[in-house]
Parts: C-alpha cells; structure tokens; sequence
C-alpha cells in the first residue's frame, strides 16, 4: 500500500497492521527517514517538501510493484509526508514483510533508494539566512543503479 | 498543453501552472524547453542551465526526445530529493 | 541498549524512544522476527524458545558494541524473548539509527546477521506430531561470514 | 566445574546443569566432552555424533582445544538458532 500525506504517521501501528493475522510473514523490515537538524554544516530550523499530487502516487504505486516483483514479498507499506516540517519529523516510512528476513532487508532498501531517485518530492530547508532547495545527491543516483544493475 | 513548474523551477518562473496551445516549433521536450527560454527573463532564469531542469510527461518521467502533443501534461522540474 | 525478556515488545514506542529528542537522526532501519506458522512444509502450533541468561546478554552486547565500532551509529536497540511463544508473536527487533541510511541499513542487517549465530538461544517449533529443535541453517552461516569479510 | 547442558544436548542427558571435580585427563573442552561421552548412555546419546555441539567457556564461545580450569562454567549446546 502507499499513502502520501501531510499528516504524521505512528510507525508501528503501521507495522503491526502489515503483520496482522498474517502468519506467513518471518521478518519485517522497516526504514524511517527524519528531518535532521544539520545538513552540509547548518542548522536547519524548518522543511517544507514539496511534490506533484498525481505522479507521487502513480511512482510509488509502480515502485511498490516493481518490488513485489523482485521479491517473495507478503506485503510492503511506503507513506510519504509533504508539507511543513521541523527538525526531528518523520518523512517516510517503508515497510517490507518476508517469509524471510533477506527479502525483508533487500526489498525495503530497494523500496527507499527508487523512491528517492524517482518520486517527485523537493526539499527546502529553511535555516537562519533564509531557505534553500536541497540539492540531488550524486550517492543517491549511485544506490539507485545498484538495484538496476542487479536486474541483469 | 498543460506545463505544471515544481521547486525553484516553480519559483524562479513565478507560478505554478499554465495552460498553453502547442506551438509548432515544439515537437518534443528538448525543443519545449528551449521554446519556453526564450519566453522571458523568469523562463530564461529558469531554464538557462543545460540539462539540469528533469521532465515529467502525462506524470511519467521523460528524456528529452520525448514526443509532445498538444493534450499533454508537461512537467518541468529540478532533481528529486525526496525520503 | 539491549534487552532479553520473555514479555512482548511494542515495536513502534521502541522505536520512537530511539529518536525522541535526538535530531541527529536521519534514518532509522529496523527488524521485526516473528514465529511463522510453517516450517519446513510442517504446521507449526506453538514455540518455545530456549537461552543461556547471562551469556545471552554478553553476546548482545558485544554484538551491538561491533555494531557501533563499525558504522557511523547515533543509537542501536536490540530486544529478544524468550519463552513459550505462538505463530504471529513477534521473537526479535533490532534498531539502528544514524545520520545517513546506508549505515542504519548495513548495522541493522548486521546485527541480526550475527545476532542469529552469536546468541545463545534455541527454538523448540511444537507441531501436531509434538515438538522438535529446529535446525541452524547454513545460510545463517553464510549471511554472518559476509561481515566477516567485509572487515578485511 | 560447572557444566551446562541447552536444548537437545539438556534433553538427552536429563538434567540441565551439574557440577562435577574436573578429572586430570580433561585439559580442554574436546577431552572434557570425550569424558563426558563415556558417563552413560544419556551422555552417549548427547555427545555421539562428532562436531555437532556447540561450547561456551564462561560465557564466551569457544574451540574444541580451548583449556579448562576446575572453576570454569562450561556450557554445551546445538547450533544456535535464535532470531
């Protein structure tokens, strides 16, 4: 399931919920990102994350597939929040349940690092000199490719 | 066409949104974006840095030899930084 | 932190206290182990799982302190039960937390991995026909030694 | 010593722990379990097959040549299958 939102998330009744009644499931593995207070040596007092409403959820929607695809999955999760955020929020949420705790892991780390090369979402973090739009982190693409070339 | 501007594109343009007939000139996105350059100081600002800008076609990602018609849902936006 | 204990988890407010107040935190990985109501083809009905109270413990916390050693960490948790246990409940979580989500997945994956050869317990699986010890698995092995290269 | 017994190793031989005077000839955990095997047919049946239990020597893992001591606290278990 996927759910892009403005409101927070409590990320172990969502983990509950994946697991419920589902006996099959050995290993869930979760990933949380969250506001930091410091990015490239300043402190950030506020984030506002911006995305386009129609293609977030079509992109998360095909991610989610993609990884079903891939692995022996009994059920993923990912929420994504937009809107105002303080330092300490949660972002994201990405739930992977397996019959086993490999799949869980690969499954749940492929999850975030598509969603972060792929889902239209945009930082700007407000700091004492103003705001600044966060720039795309070259790590990232790199995490992405990963999983691309692990396909052939 | 529909061109929908996200992050700084959004704010270095000055809206959000626009609704424009196709021109003949652009017959795909490399070409749409050099059409919007020269539309004025905020679209040159804009749009000014080759290949920086990333684009979005009817909410699929797309390169820059991606055909345009005029019904389509332009997205024109920086890189992602999501999670 | 580590803890061993027969009593069940609340995943979520673990989780959360690992956070709660530190705005360091950029990424939170987390596993949840849970008794799956199968194994090896057969029904499983109940598990009762076995330790050695005071090795146990010493074995965590090592475990968590290579962890630490390793990579870039703002916190780790681990909790494991022990006890009788039924298909559902949940047997293990392991938390890690740090600045960027690469070290929060790779320790998270570790500690688990080295968790399952390194810690002292035993699972008992009761089926219809009674109840059996279960096996170690050589990918268990297999999954623990990859650390053990990496550290060369 | 004091020796203890985890899972099907405590099932066969009965009982989970005992303490016993370390006898001359056990210098290491692979005598001590050697000792072991021959005290009756619950040890026989626990310690039978070669390389199959595991050792910790007060709380530590340890190897088959590892050295004891009457006062170590040896235990002696199967595979470890936690998590």
């Amino acid at each position: 399931m996927i759910r892009v939102q403005q409101e927070d998330f409590d990320a172990g009744v969502e983990i509950a919920r994946i697991t419920h009644g589902n006996h099959a499931v050995g290993g869930v593995c979760s990933f949380i990102g969250l506001v930091r207070d410091i990015a490239g040596g300043e402190k950030i007092d506020s984030m506002e994350l911006e995305h386009y409403p129609g293609m977030t959820e079509k992109e998360l929607t095909r991610i989610e597939a993609e990884a079903k695809d891939r692995w022996p999955l009994e059920d993923t999760l990912i929420i994504h929040r937009y809107g105002p955020l303080a330092p300490g929020d949660q972002i994201v949420l990405v739930v992977a349940a397996s019959a086993h705790r490999k799949a869980a892991f690969e499954a749940c780390e492929f999850l975030i690092d598509f969603l972060k090369t792929k889902a239209p979402f945009w930082k700007k973090e407000g700091t004492g000199d103003g705001a600044q739009w966060v720039e795309a982190k070259d790590e990232d693409d790199r995490a992405a490719e990963k999983w691309e070339k692990a396909e052939n | 066409m529909k061109l929908m501007y996200f992050a700084w594109v959004r704010e270095k343009i000055g809206f959000a949104e626009e609704t424009v007939p196709k021109p003949d000139e652009v017959t795909d996105v490399e070409s749409l974006v050099d059409w919007l350059k020269d539309r004025g100081d905020n679209y040159f600002a804009a749009f000014n840095l080759p290949g920086v800008v990333r684009v979005a076609v009817n909410h699929e990602h797309a390169h820059l030899d991606h055909p345009l018609v005029d019904t389509d849902e332009v997205a024109i936006f920086p890189p992602i930084t999501g999670g």
